[in-house]
């Protein structure tokens, strides 16, 4: 699975992207981010103000319930401040 | 007649006055145009320029989802929208909204309704650069913002 | 600073493009610009040309009022209201205000005021010339434009 | 005192501006209205709808109760449709 990352998300990861394969039993947004913040330090960095970090999967914005099946991409970024 | 929106994210800058004329050539249908451009400030001297980071595709996507809301809503007559990434000085141009209708209230509505969407949900971060030659970080998003697009309801 | 506004009651055409490079040139504390343009529509194929005959004097003055209202009211940096009499074909331009400000909202809010009380208050009347070659006389008032005047506090 | 006539006022009177004496008594721009509508057929046929004439005072938005005292120039015209 595709995972990008922007802004400060991007920044505390160290990465723009990376291709992970998933371990069984990740089936949603919040279980992919419980996996992640495990991974590293860099990546505990990245998540551990959980609520600042917004998602979207398949560049659709996404809640931490949505189901990961079928997805392709799944993108995480802070509160946009675009306009 | 369907509108179909005019959407464009982009690095290089846009000219209002021409992008106005383009939607409204050989027009006699419109009665109110109303655009709304947002720029770059420099916060009292501080700021040297800002630096526009975006999810190209879910930007352009995300941008277009909110112009299609806009359309169904309001009975407009053409809608353009312009959001530039990159780095850009202050007096520089960021986004630019053009919302053509028959009648002004939707014209402003509409123009008001893209803006306070694109700020809450279009894929755009905006970081500081100093004129001291730092960085001073993100910008963090502003309550203000999302309690702006909170007046219309869910789209 | 208190933000002089530019008004002007004349005949000839103007360019949205130029009057907003012009109020914004040097400028780099300026976060929005709204701008509307009201234009002349052909009313389904029906119209030929609007006239707009006008109060020289109070329609400057009047518009003046209403402009230093609006600065009174928003922080604005900057505001333009050009509106034009004579006669004018479908698709050509009647009026233009400019409204810039740090923040959108106030932007917003102010050019649509100046709308609403331009409507309402300044000087103009508007006759309908036809395709068929008649007149078909004044346009009348719309009872919607008090209403929306009448959302704003009286000024 | 300066009397001026827009749009379809100015039609029915048949003039865009007139030079008035008017007679002592006229103190209101009511007063004024009931003086003008005794003036002849035009002047009667602009004032019939009363209620959709408005007024300026020297150029400034009036209603009928305003006095006329110190007054330059008084308009009268329809409901206005700029903008």
């Amino acid at each position: 699975m595709q995972i990008r990352y922007f802004a400060w998300v991007r920044e505390r990861v160290g990465l723009e992207q990376e291709e992970l394969d998933l371990p069984a039993g990740i089936q949603t947004v919040g279980d992919l981010i419980n996996h992640l913040k495990g991974l590293d330090d860099n990546h505990a960095a990245a998540f551990a103000d959980q609520e600042a970090v917004r998602v979207a999967v398949d560049q659709e914005h996404a809640d931490a319930d949505r189901p990961l099946a079928g997805a392709r991409e799944i993108a995480f970024f802070p509160p946009m401040t675009g306009g | 007649m369907t509108v179909r929106p005019s959407v464009r994210v982009e690095a290089k800058d846009f000219d209002v006055g021409a992008e106005t004329a383009s939607l409204r050539v050989g027009r006699t249908d419109i009665g109110a145009i109303v655009t709304f451009t947002g720029l770059c400030r420099d916060e009292g001297g501080r700021l040297a320029a800002l630096e526009l980071e975006h999810y190209p595709g879910m930007a352009e996507a995300e941008i277009r989802r909110i112009a299609d809301a806009a359309i169904e809503r309001w009975p407009l007559t053409g809608l353009t929208v312009i959001h530039r990434y990159g780095k850009i000085p202050p007096g520089g141009n960021i986004v630019l909204v053009i919302a053509a209708s028959a009648h002004r209230q939707a014209a402003f509505e509409a123009a008001s309704f893209l803006m306070d969407f694109l700020k809450t949900k279009a894929p755009f971060w905006k970081k500081e650069h100093l004129v001291s030659g730092e960085s001073s970080g993100w910008v963090a998003a502003r309550d203000e913002d999302d309690t702006a697009a909170g007046r219309w309801s869910a789209i």
